[in-house]
């Protein structure tokens, strides 16, 4: 990562989970299908095509505020549980980050800590439950630990996007507890959790975009 | 797939537009996804809002009119609505007596109407919210999603919006609205799954000799499979289920709701033999319906909801309505 | 084959009885297989006397009721009934102004109303037969059966019953009877088949991306196969072919109607193109029913039945109306 | 045949026809599906079947009144098109008989030819539209051929089944203008008639009698 994380940036993340959930979609839906309603890769792609409309109509011009735009497009325009957990994380981050114009992965953490603080609290779910905590709650850990470990940045994304992936799929052997896929009761394991899921494409895009930075 | 629709994008707003045409007494917000009566707020009467995934139909839009809702807002298939939608039912049918918003008890339903109460607060309008939480294929407890909300919203919503019309203050239509729920018990077959059209595909797979028994209203899988059996012993399942959970005494008000793709002469069977049931417990159906009120896209299967009726509901829900989907009394 | 039975052999009975529990309007004799109106007959009424075979419902029991059929006699599935079953009912409903046989022209439906009336007449009860048959999917010619009897049914025990209530006498209501059916059209889609109880499994098999154009009510396929299309397509085909046989103007009353499987949402998808297509041809749907209401077991597919309206159909077809499928007005 | 055609002969015939129709149920229901509405072997079992009944209980005692109870029981329960036009065959057949205790071959086939005529005109079906009477119609024939020729009892009437056989497989090529199965115009080309399928069973069930009398 040779330049900072600035407006830019954080722009160009949303445009590849943009890219990411419209190429992914049938297989979100898919999953969400096995133990939900099969409707979460719809949902995130309506989602984040609007988000794209917001970010063109508006172009804010701090990573703050981008995030926080984001975050109030989902909860509009997705609806279901994701829009709101999703609108409530990006929301919350962004507003930690007040009008930076350059954000320090020690800044990211603190929003990405700040985004999971918002969907716990909203979702009031822990991990464990079969949710896409069990995909943020390992990232920002990880995260953390290669801060301490002092890891570069493009590093250090590297690994929290690892830790989101291996959480998502932690999350197979798992009854789910919160959610639709708690209907299922002990149906509910053996299958992929759709919102750790996509939860996992949305780390794995910022480091994607980290790498080429 | 084959669906009789114009585009898989365009399948809520093109139903909205056909709706807004067949019904005169409906005022049709096709943008917002929202279907109100279109003789407005009455001053002083307390508003009813609902609403939820589409795919449901006629919930929730079939029961806008007098004597039931004030407003339904429609998602997308099995998908909540989102909270601009909410705020924007809730201001515009406020005639200054509050309003109660009835929501089935899904996280997605409770998030989005959550923020949509907390903001139209701020707005200066009066909300109460009521949960809908009948079924009882879903064990409840702290830590899960708690009991999905089915049949009973059409009860709830009946009910409810009776007393409403008496201009009743909006403590009690809340009041009245929550003891329906808590009077009330779902249980759901489905003999086959539904496709919803973003999926293009069945939600699961069922063989010729399966069936699913406690299953939602969102094509999701049951808590366990099954064989098929005769009608009346899933109509026995489904009513011990219930009993199991609220004891069934009395008067009651029961339903045998098809899930969408069962045809109207197999409710009937289905509904002999619950009447056969409540025979055997020396209860009895003093009020019923039989026929698709909340139904699953195209799913085969039935769910019969039960509630324990007192003299208030009874005379409540005896009282006129005149909705699409729901018209007595005038 | 998955169906919400107990037993093939007694799908009919079993559905009298949950028909006859669920409303106390009606007086069902089950073991003759005839739906009445609990009340009898009126002194001085025309009585009016429909049936058919079953698989078809809400048609014909469910319209029996004020303003509409004395008594509905049910056949087997997809089966007219028997001569002795429409004697009874008709010497049961005649209030000595005569009764008035609604048949929906079908071999079989024909051959044993036309024996039931001869027997009636020696019985001494006046009765006049209206033919029914408004499908234009079938090209009437003297050589054939004729044309189906299907949507336009509704509309003509609806409106005759209407009459039938002012008091008027036989032949007048036979006349209004015919006039209406004079003035319908329909033309049905199938987009999957039924399933009889009898046979087991699906009457014809069609592809995922096949349906058929111009069916009937019985589970057979239509006139040819197609290409599977967007509603607005589908629905285009239909009021054409109805348009080519009776050209569409002025005030209409339109009919979208499911065939048993298909969703209430894609019904009113359905309507909406119908109601673009009135536009283009400068007429209207003054009146309309969109749902469930001449059904061919679980078909998936609909039908449009079209007819055009005058001042006097108008004022019979919004008279009250109460039967357990179709109420207003009381 | 031995003995002549009594009442107990014509009994042995319906019972003949109650059997064969149980049995062939399956297919006459298959080939009405088609091109009809896949009920007429369901119809005619039922119909025999409370035939069955109503002789046991009667025990008519001529080969008159046998058959005039049999057309008024078809009537009474098959319901369909069947019901009225075989009630009504075997109505007019019966009536022809009188009370004579026993059917001479020559009297059989004017009964056949009264029921043939019953069908016409309850129906106003010509041969050639695909129905019962394209069966029915050949087989009044040749019974009349045989008598002429002076065949035997039993030779006439396998004469007379052979007919209805050949006469009920013509009808495959033919496009209907009778029936449900004349809704589906060119289409009904190419499958055998089901009314025409069970006329011929029912004539082939007066052979078999007539061999084993
Ligand atoms: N209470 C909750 N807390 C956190 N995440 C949740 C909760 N409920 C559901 N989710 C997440 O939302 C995902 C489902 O999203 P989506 O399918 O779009 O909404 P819906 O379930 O309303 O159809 C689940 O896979 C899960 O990860
Ligand atoms: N007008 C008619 N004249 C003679 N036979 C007819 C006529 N219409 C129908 N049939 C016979 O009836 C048979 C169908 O009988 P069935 O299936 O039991 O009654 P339905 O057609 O009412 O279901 C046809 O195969 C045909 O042979
Ligand atoms: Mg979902
Ligand atoms: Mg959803
Ligand atoms: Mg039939
Ligand atoms: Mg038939």
């Amino acid at each position: 990562m040779s330049t900072a994380m600035d407006t830019a940036f954080f722009a160009a993340w949303i445009e590849e989970i943009a890219r990411v959930v419209a190429a992914e979609k049938e297989w979100l839906t898919g999953l969400d299908a096995a133990i939900g309603d099969a409707d979460h890769g719809a949902n995130l792609d309506r989602g984040f095509t609007a988000v794209t409309g917001a970010l063109a109509a508006k172009g804010p011009d701090t990573p703050g505020s981008l995030l926080v735009l984001v975050g109030n497009t989902l909860i509009r325009k997705v609806g279901g549980a994701s829009g709101p957990l999703y609108g409530t994380a990006f929301r919350e981050a962004g507003r930690t980050l007040g009008d930076t114009p350059e954000v320090s992965v020690a800044q990211l953490h603190t929003a990405l800590e700040a985004g999971l603080a918002g969907v716990r609290k909203l979702g009031s779910a822990a991990e464990g439950d079969k949710t896409m905590v069990d995909a943020l709650a390992p990232a920002v850990r990880a995260l953390e630990q290669a801060l301490r470990d002092g890891k570069d940045p493009a590093e250090a994304i590297g690994a929290a996007s690892e830790a989101a992936r291996t959480g998502a799929e932690a999350t197979i052997p798992m009854q789910a507890r919160k959610g639709r896929a708690s209907y299922l009761g002990p149906r509910s394991v053996g299958h992929q959790d759709p919102g750790a899921a996509s939860t996992a494409l949305v780390v794995s895009a910022l480091h994607t975009v980290a790498t080429s930075w | 797939m084959k669906k009789l629709i114009n585009d898989v994008e365009s399948v809520v707003p093109d139903a909205l537009r056909g709706l807004a045409a067949a019904h005169p007494g409906l005022r049709v917000d096709v943008d917002n996804q929202i279907v109100f009566r279109a003789s407005g707020p009455r001053p002083g009467k307390v508003g009813l809002v609902s609403g939820g995934g589409s795919g449901h139909e006629p919930l929730h839009a079939g029961f806008v009119g007098y004597g039931m809702l004030d407003a339904a807002c429609a998602g997308e298939i099995f998908t909540s609505p989102v909270p601009d939608q909410m705020i924007e039912a809730t201001t515009a049918v406020d005639g200054g007596a509050g309003v109660l918003h009835i929501v089935k008890n899904y996280t997605g339903d409770v998030l989005n109407f959550r923020m949509a109460a907390e903001l139209s607060g701020e707005e200066g309008v009066r909300v109460e919210s009521v949960l809908v939480d009948d079924d009882v294929a879903v064990r409840d407890s702290l830590y899960t999603a708690g009991r999905r909300g089915t049949g009973a919203t059409l009860f709830v919503e009946k009910i409810a919006g009776a007393l409403a019309e008496t201009g009743a203050p909006l403590p009690e239509v809340a009041r009245v609205a929550r003891e329906v729920n808590a009077r009330s018990r779902s249980f759901g077959v489905a003999l086959s799954p539904c496709t919803t059209p973003a999926a293009g595909r069945p939600t699961f797979d069922l063989s010729d000799t399966e069936i699913e028994l406690g299953i939602g209203i969102h094509g999701e899988p049951g808590r366990t499979r099954s064989a098929m059996r005769p009608a009346r012993e899933l109509v026995h399942l489904a009513m011990d289920a219930i009993h199991e959970d609220l004891p069934i005494s009395g008067d009651t008000l029961v339903m045998v709701n098809g899930m969408g793709g069962t045809p109207l002469i197999e409710l009937y069977i289905a509904y002999a033999a619950v009447v056969e049931h409540l025979a055997e417990k020396g209860a009895r159906a003093a009020r019923n319906l039989v026929g698709n009120y909340v139904t699953s896209l195209d799913m085969q299967g039935f769910s019969i909801t039960v509630c324990r009726l007192n003299e208030e509901l009874t005379r409540l829900w005896d009282a006129p309505v005149e909705t699409s989907a729901l018209r007595w009394g005038r």
